[in-house]
This record gives C-alpha cells, structure tokens and sequence, in this order.
C-alpha cells in the first residue's frame, strides 16, 4: 500500500478552490493510476459578518511559521491512515482575508465514498482545532478583537 | 564555565498582543518547565492551563515538560483555524 | 426562510465537475447574497474494473425518464431540509460513461460547515438507493451485465 | 359501456431484458394491484416483493396499492445509482 499522496500549502493571497482542485487533479494524475473512484471536498470562505454580528471589513489569520506546515502533515497522515486514501489537499489562507474569499479547501481521494467523506470530514475538524492558526476580525472602524475559539460545527 | 543556551519564548495572537512582546530570550533554568517560565515571564492569566497550550520546538507539549538550553517555546492561544 | 436552491440535471454526456462547480458558484452569486461560509461535495467517478475485478470497458446507465428527475427533486428537497442549507447541485450521467469519468457530483452550499456535510453525505447515499437508476457493466468482450446493487459505503 | 382505459406496464434494466419486453398496455381489472398484475404477466421471481420495488405514476408505491385504468405502472429491478 502506497502512502497517501500530502499536499499541503499555506497560501498568503487569495486561492480559487476550483483552480485548486484542478492543479491537483493533473498531479494525481500523473501519480497514481488516475482519478480515485471517490473524492470529497469541503471549501470554508469568509463570513460577512463577525461572530458577533456586526459587519466583517476583514478576517486576519495568525499562524506560526513551521510548526503550523509541520502540524498539517500530521493531521494530514492521521486522517487519511485508512488504506483506502489516495490522496488529500490542503489550502489554507493565511494573512488578510476579505469576506466572501475562500480560506481553506480540503478535499480527499479515495477507493470509496465512505473513507473520502470520514477523512474529509475529520481533518476539517483536526486542522479547525489542532493547527495553530488564529483569526481576529477587523471592523471597519479599524477596531479588531481576536477570536477565543471556532465557530460551532 | 562554558556559555548556556538560551531559551527562545514565543508568544502568539491575542497573547502576544496582551504581554506587548513577541519573543524573548531567556536563561534557561535548573528545572525550568512552560509552567515555571510563564510565572517568571509574569504573564497573564495565573492559571494559563485551561486555555494556552504550548509547544516545545514547535511540538505541543504538557505545562510540566522539561525545558533544555536551545529549546524554542510557545504559548497558543486558543486556536481558531479552518 | 427561503427553500434552497435546488439544480439537478441529468447528463446524457461527459460533464466537468469543477466546470459545473463553477457555473453553480455563478448562479449563486447571482440568485443568493455571495457564496456561503460553507461548501462540501462531492464526486463520484467509474472505476477501472468491474466489480467482480476484471478490466472494465465502460458502464450503462439506464433510468426512469420523469420518476427519476421527479425523484432527485424530492431526495434533494429532503436532504436539504435543515435551514443552514442554501443551496443544492446534482450532476448525475446517464447513458454510456467510461472508466475514470466523473458519473455523479453532489455539492452542498450552506452557512455552517455541519449542515453542508450532512446533506451532501445524505443526499448521496439516498440518490444512490432511492433514484431510480441502474448500473450495467461492460466488459471488453461485449458481454454485459447488470448490478444488483450498490459498492459498500 | 364506455372504454376502459388502460394500464401501462414498464419494466427497466434486468427484468427488462429477461422479461423480453419493454412496456405493455393492460386491461385494468377491477381490484388489480402490482402483486396480481405481476402474476398476470408471468413475471420471474414468483415471489418478487423482496427485490423488485413497484412505482405507480412514477412515485414508489406498495404491492398491494390500488390500481386504476390509465395509471402507469413499474416494475423497478434493485437501484444502483451514484
């Protein structure tokens, strides 16, 4: 059984999910015996609005350089152990990010739906709780507060 | 004697913006855990456990984990990713 | 609250996911306030082999012209019931598909990562038992036959 | 006496192609139901109500649902879709 192909990038500037996808298709191609039967995506974009309803000017995303590359991969691994995992996609936006934009995409492909969705699923909610990453929101006022937490899933 | 490594202490976010640095260099002490060097840092709240994890050389890490000259820690808040 | 957005469309030939993603994303734009916080979906492709392990030559999809549209309407409506779901995307082949073409995209947009998962999830396990479509294998040879089922989850 | 109008009968995929036929018209009998119009035809399984699933006017129906002349009547082998 090969190892499941990782890709994982952290992306300073806007990334467009379905160019994403797209990159990642070629590469798979190449790599493996083509396109896995079963694949899973989940793109997250920014909320208009803050957490506390007032409107969002932008979304600012901490990160902590090297572990948070080094943190990916091992969320990564983890979620795609099951044998039936080809391949697994991370994006992630880092820096300031308007609302509406696009600020992670995780997409999964596997021998079977089942094993697509569960590790699609689980590394979404590994990354949201277990990559340090940290977002504050900026109002228009030039105010910002930082998050304590994730959004409820 | 020869010279000690320091300790390099990160802070993050919300935390680093409160304590008004981003990082330090510290010696590292005789028995010095994450626990020890956030008393001696001063830093806010006394009781950090139950929302700041910290990582030694970018691995999280348990508050009591033993600290060596060189060791890189951090302190994260609560985080907010995806 | 308004009903979610509901686009299903059979395929009599290849479609491109990620092009019928965008132009989905494109309706979307238009018909709701920008794209939702939350998108899951996910896409279906025809394995190589058949499922007793022999090197497939394509697969037949037959349906039920009127009960099968009316049917999807309806699972899709079912499965989008939670009010975070905004909008829905069937994309479903019919007719001949060959190995490594995509035959089914299910996409879910919604406000909260949850609902977007569950639906698309639900939905694709109710189309693949409750839509009436039949799957039959070809092989090299010109000898086919049909399913009596669907693969594991 | 006014004419009838009758039942129109499908069948799809396997039982299609076993059956030999694609779609009958049939008198509809007072009382008819799937289960008689199955028999009637001379349909294999004899016992088909655990694998096959009968739709009446395109919407899933029961075996023993009530038939009526002009209804459209089908007999659907086990779904694969997706």
């Amino acid at each position: 059984m090969a190892a499941p192909l990782l890709t994982i990038e952290l992306d300073p500037g806007p990334f467009q999910p379905l160019a994403a996808l797209e990159g990642w298709h070629s590469q798979l191609r190449t790599r493996l015996d083509g396109l896995p039967a079963a694949e899973s995506s989940f793109v997250g974009r920014v909320r208009p609005h803050t957490s506390a309803g007032q409107p969002l000017a932008a979304l600012e995303l901490e990160h902590y350089p090297g572990m948070t590359e080094t943190q990916l991969q091992h969320l990564a691994a983890a979620a795609a152990s099951a044998p039936e995992v080809a391949a697994v996609l991370v994006r992630h936006r880092i820096g300031r990010v308007l609302p509406g934009d696009p600020i992670v995409l995780v997409a999964v492909a596997a021998d079977r739906r089942g094993p697509a969705q569960r590790c699609c699923q689980e590394l979404l909610e590994a990354l949201k709780h277990e990559a340090p990453f940290w977002k504050r929101e900026w109002l228009a006022d030039g105010s910002g507060h930082w998050l304590g937490g994730n959004t409820p899933l | 004697m020869g010279h000690t490594p320091e300790l390099r202490v990160l802070l993050f976010a919300a935390l680093r913006e409160r304590a008004g640095w981003r990082e330090r260099q510290l010696a590292a002490t005789r028995g010095a855990t994450p626990t020890t060097v956030w008393g001696q840092l001063g830093l806010e709240p006394a009781d950090p456990a139950a929302t700041i994890r910290v990582a030694i050389n970018q691995r999280f890490a348990r508050w009591d984990s033993p600290l060596a000259g060189g060791d890189e820690l951090a302190f994260l808040p609560p985080i907010s990713g995806g």
